[in-house]
């Protein structure tokens, strides 16, 4: 992205992601505030983009957007009136809610303002794609964490088997 | 093997890909009529008599016949209607006639914009024909 | 933590719904409801709703003389006019107690099956369509085709025939026919072979049939199914062969069953049968002998006072006449026994616990025509 | 002839940088004016193959079933699809009164605009890719992923139960059948060592990947299939059971919106079954985007004559097929392709 233009972008994306991601708490129907969360994960990818991160925003779209999908099916089936106030228990606590929402932004924010980034367009401009950089660091620095990750998503699939086939078994 | 079926039926479609088309080419090409169809009706103004035996037969009443007696006390027809809109095509008219004047015609495209259009007076249409096939060409 | 376990109704309950199967709709066959309840994607129960087609044909017949009764009767099962011909006139014959010329009847015999070969790839067209072979729909009203012609050549109509009169056949076939009817039933197999590999064969159509809409024999009788239905179920029932009636006695056919009763039995036996059928005109070709094709019969026909009832192998079952008369040259009473309501019945039974697919396989595999059904 | 299209690209960039020098803009806004023109020549590409494919589609399903197809407006009614296009946009918008309006307007739009981005990654020729980008095949993967919402959105918003059985189709089949397709190009990947598509193309310089990957082809024209919505999976818009599915309550230019979705669809499948198999744009004598034309209708016409023919498959077969079939042979041609690769190449 040529010098001049990405700023614009970034503040169009900006706008378009937290407004999207305030719509998706403050939107009462569930369909359309899952909606709004896939309008907020393109504008992410469309962060990564600009960071020169394609792989990420990829990947970005394929899962979150694009899983987004499955979560919209859940909103339908799960829910009567298409009205969250009326179809979600958990309403009640506001207080409670507000105090947790509250806790995460301070964590994540601290995070954010006291660490130490390392920016390096050098080393970025000297690999030719994301894509196998990625590729080494997860299968030589990162294997670990990488299995563990296949690992867990393992038991979740078989997780999810043995649910759906014990629903089936109960009919 | 499972696929197989799939494979022939495909050998199959492919095939006739390559035939050729066997669906009537209709206003381009007039279709094939057999002499028997049922189509539009024909009444020949000189056998008939009026005796609405057609009329009588009709499952419909579809047929509407008028006659008048000259002054032999032959009967003669003065108005032959048929509505096509209540039309079977059933045939029992044209088989019940005693003198063979009621027949079909091959003509078969009888649509019109209008519901008056259906009922037909055979008998202007005849006298009608007459006229144009004495006029010389 | 306890887990308690959760009883009956805490368990998460999914909502039913229910979706109109018609009147409106690609794959109801005429105009008829069925109103399905779903849960998900399966069908949990079925509501027929019949009488969108409804013209008191049989209300009409009791103001038309027995002859102009036949066209009406065209219009019962339009898909196969002459069977109806067949039945209502060996109806009147029997209350009337005549006798009817030797080739009148094998052209009865002819036309009749025929009109069965028509229909049933009538059957097999909208099978095919049902499963979403639309190529499957076409090859076989190309085939059909040749048949109407032939109706058209004899009788004036193609589907509408009008063609059997009390005492007899309106009339004699044209000079042509038979080396036409001949060349027909040669190319027919050819078609059948067609039809076999694009759609019997296939795996996809087998895996959506099999196993699917299955009626065993005691549903099917409790039922009062007839015809290929019911011996899809395996039970050799056939009216010309158990009871025959015009001169079915003298020929030689099998009696093709299936053994499971399912979507599948019922798609083959009505190829069978179309090989069968193509094997009794054959010999109907052979033997028909010349002479007359109308007894003498009255004009104004008046049967005595009384009451007949006749069945005959419809296309889709038994197809049942029951005449009342009271004298006069106009009948009574009639009603008409119809195959394909008693086989509409099932269809709620066979269908449920299945999916909306099958559902709609199952509407097609019953052949069901709605003129016949509704009257 | 070769670099048609390629010059006829480079006039376009030498007009334009003429042009923001004499407006006196930025250098920089000649490279957006240079993607809003392929931009515009690709969306001019999809909609014009979209009006043959309609025509194409009719014709080919006619002669399958002995028939003529089209032959009323302009010879051998090559003009009819103009004709239905002019038909539709002259035909009334109906908006159901019970639609979620926004959701239902929106998807019509929606469902066009992941279909014509896919484009951008697609070489069409030699050198003729509007962007080459590094991670190619996952672009278009990710990408056409989103195509589900907006079929989603559709459904739900039309409000009718059809509509809404017809979209959880749409989710269980795409989703699901995502998988086997994004395994059987991995095996191509593998061999070539790269996303990107140039790479890919030029890796099948001596030989086709069909011929190393009959396997993985087989399973990408399934799932390509499935994730087309044609032929034997055609669920989500089962005609026989739920009218149209989510298409059920549009009318006029929102349902030819998504007919055109599926077309372009259909286009840019076939590309990448090309690409990915048939060596892309490359093959002797003729221009290489003349192959590449000639290779994506091969492909096309494949696909149609399948769908003609093979009647549509049951939802429960449907997910048997993918889970318990494609996916697991899937897997297995990644790993045979993997041990391959490291017995005669070493890596």
């Amino acid at each position: 992205m040529s010098g001049m233009a990405s700023p614009v972008i970034f503040w169009v994306l900006a706008v378009v992601t937290v407004g999207a991601g305030l719509a998706v708490a403050l939107t009462r129907n569930i369909v359309h505030s899952a909606l709004f969360l896939v309008l907020t994960f393109i504008g992410t990818a469309g962060f990564f983009m600009l960071l020169e991160a394609d792989f990420l925003a990829a990947v970005q779209i394929l899962i979150y957007a694009g899983g987004v999908s499955v979560l919209l099916v859940f909103g339908v089936m799960l829910t009567r009136h298409g009205n969250i106030k009326l179809s979600n228990p958990l309403n009640r606590y506001k207080i409670t809610g507000g105090i947790v929402a509250a806790l995460l932004l301070l964590l994540t924010g601290g995070l954010i303002l006291y660490s130490e980034w390392e920016v390096s367009p050098e080393a970025l401009r000297e690999q030719e794609s994301t894509v196998s950089a990625i590729a080494v660091s997860m299968l030589s620095e990162y294997v670990i964490p990488f299995e563990a990750a296949a690992l867990l998503l393992l038991v979740a699939l078989i997780g999810a088997v043995l649910l759906a086939k014990g629903v089936k078994h109960s009919k | 093997m499972y696929g197989y079926g799939l494979l022939k039926g495909l050998r199959v479609t492919l095939g006739n890909f390559f035939g050729r088309a066997v669906t009537e080419q209709y206003p381009e090409r007039r279709p094939f009529i057999s002499p028997r169809f049922h189509g539009f009706f024909q009444l020949d103004l000189k056998k008939c008599n009026g005796c609405g035996v057609c009329s009588l037969s009709c499952p419909n009443g579809a047929i509407q016949v008028t006659s008048e007696r000259d002054e032999n006390k032959k009967r003669f027809v003065t108005g032959y209607k048929i509505s096509l809109g209540y039309c079977l095509f059933c045939g029992l008219c044209v088989e019940a006639c005693p003198r063979d004047a009621l027949r079909f015609t091959q003509e078969f495209e009888l649509s019109s914009y209008r519901r008056e259009d259906f009922v037909c007076d055979l008998l202007e249409i005849e006298k009608r024909e007459k006229i144009c096939s004495r006029e010389p060409a | 933590m306890v887990f308690k376990r959760k009883t009956e109704d805490e368990v998460l309950q999914t909502e039913r719904y229910q979706i109109n199967l018609g009147p409106q709709h690609p794959s109801t066959h005429g105009v008829y409801q069925a109103i399905l309840t779903l849960d998900g994607e399966t069908v949990i129960d079925v509501e027929n709703v019949i009488g969108y087609l409804h013209r008191g044909i049989e209300k009409l017949a009791e103001d038309r003389t027995y002859t102009q009764i036949i066209p009406y009767t065209d219009r019962l099962d339009y898909i196969a006019a002459m069977l109806n011909n067949l039945g209502y006139v060996q109806t009147v014959e029997k209350l009337l107690d005549i006798e009817i010329p030797e080739r009148a009847e094998y052209l009865r015999v002819i036309m009749a099956e025929l009109q069965r070969i028509a229909s049933h790839m009538v059957f097999i067209g909208s099978f095919a369509i049902d499963i979403a072979s639309i190529t499957g729909w076409m090859y076989n009203f190309r085939d059909r085709e040749k048949i109407l012609d032939l109706l058209e050549m004899t009788c004036g109509s193609r589907i509408t025939t009008s063609y059997m009169r009390i005492g007899g056949v309106a009339e004699d076939i044209p000079a042509d026919f038979i080396p036409i009817l001949e060349r027909v039933l040669r190319e027919l197999p050819e078609g059948l072979e067609e039809y076999d590999e694009l759609l019997t064969g296939n795996e996809i159509l087998i895996g959506r049939t099999k196993g699917v809409g299955v009626i065993d024999i005691d549903t099917a009788l409790d039922y009062g199914i007839g015809g290929p239905n019911l011996r899809a179920c395996g039970l050799p029932f056939d009216l010309r062969k158990v009871r025959p009636y015009g001169i079915y006695d003298r020929f030689d056919f099998e009696v093709p069953t299936g053994e499971n009763g399912d979507s599948f039995d019922r798609f083959k036996i009505r190829l069978d049968e179309i090989r069968q059928s193509i094997r009794i005109i054959e010999q109907a070709i052979d033997n028909i002998p010349e002479g007359s094709v109308k007894s003498k019969v009255p004009r104004n026909i008046k049967p005595n006072a009384g009451e007949v009832y006749h069945q005959i192998e419809g296309a889709r079952g038994i197809l049942g006449y029951y005449l009342v008369s009271d004298g006069s040259t106009k009948p009574y009473r009639l009603h008409i026994h119809s195959p394909s309501l008693m086989s509409l019945g099932v269809f709620p039974e066979m269908t449920k616990g299945e999916l909306i697919q099958d559902a709609v396989v199952n509407l097609a595999s019953i052949d069901i025509v709605l003129g016949e059904i509704d009257r | 002839m070769e670099s048609l299209f390629i010059n006829i690209g480079n006039l376009c960039r030498e007009k334009v940088v003429e042009l923001t020098e004499v407006l006196n803009l930025p250098e920089a806004f000649a490279g957006y004016f240079m993607v809003l023109i392929y931009a515009i020549a690709i969306l001019t590409f999809v909609l014009l193959n979209a009006i043959v494919l309609v025509y194409l589609e009719r014709k080919i399903a006619a002669y399958l079933q002995q028939r003529l197809g089209p032959n009323r407006v302009g010879p051998r009614g090559i003009l009819q699809s103009l004709a239905d296009v002019v038909k539709l946009l002259g035909k009334e918008d109906i908006i159901p009164r019970a639609a979620d309006k926004w959701i239902f307007r929106l998807a019509a739009v929606l469902v066009i605009v992941p279909t014509v981005m896919v484009y951008a990654v697609i070489p069409f020729g030699k050198d003729m890719i509007a962007v080459d980008l590094n991670i190619g095949i996952f672009y278009f993967i990710a990408i056409s992923s989103t195509a589900t919402i907006a079929l989603l959105m559709a459904g739900w918003g039309s409000n009718n139960k059809y509509s809404l059985l017809g979209s959880m189709r749409v989710v269980a089949q795409m989703v699901s059948y995502e998988i086997p397709l994004v395994f059987s190009m991995l095996g191509v990947i593998m061999i070539a060592g790269s996303l990107q598509m140039s790479d890919i193309v030029a890796a099948q310089k001596d030989m086709w990947f069909i011929v190393f990957q009959p396997v993985a082809f087989l399973i990408f024209i399934i799932a390509a299939t499935a994730e087309l919505n044609r032929g034997p999976f055609d669920l989500p818009e089962g005609e026989q059971e739920i009218i149209a599915g989510p298409f059920t309550e549009y009318s006029g230019m929102r349902y030819a919106l998504f007919f055109t979705a599926e077309y372009a669809n259909l286009i840019s499948t076939s590309a990448i079954a090309a690409t990915l198999f048939l060596g892309g744009p490359s093959g002797p004598w003729l221009p290489s985007w003349m192959w590449f034309l000639i290779k994506v209708y091969a492909m096309i016409l494949f696909f149609m004559w399948i769908r003609w023919t093979i009647p549509r498959i049951r939802i429960d077969h449907l997910m048997k097929l993918n889970w318990k079939f494609l996916v697991p042979l899937s897997l297995v041609n990644i790993f045979v392709t993997g041990v391959a690769l490291k017995l005669f190449s070493g890596w």
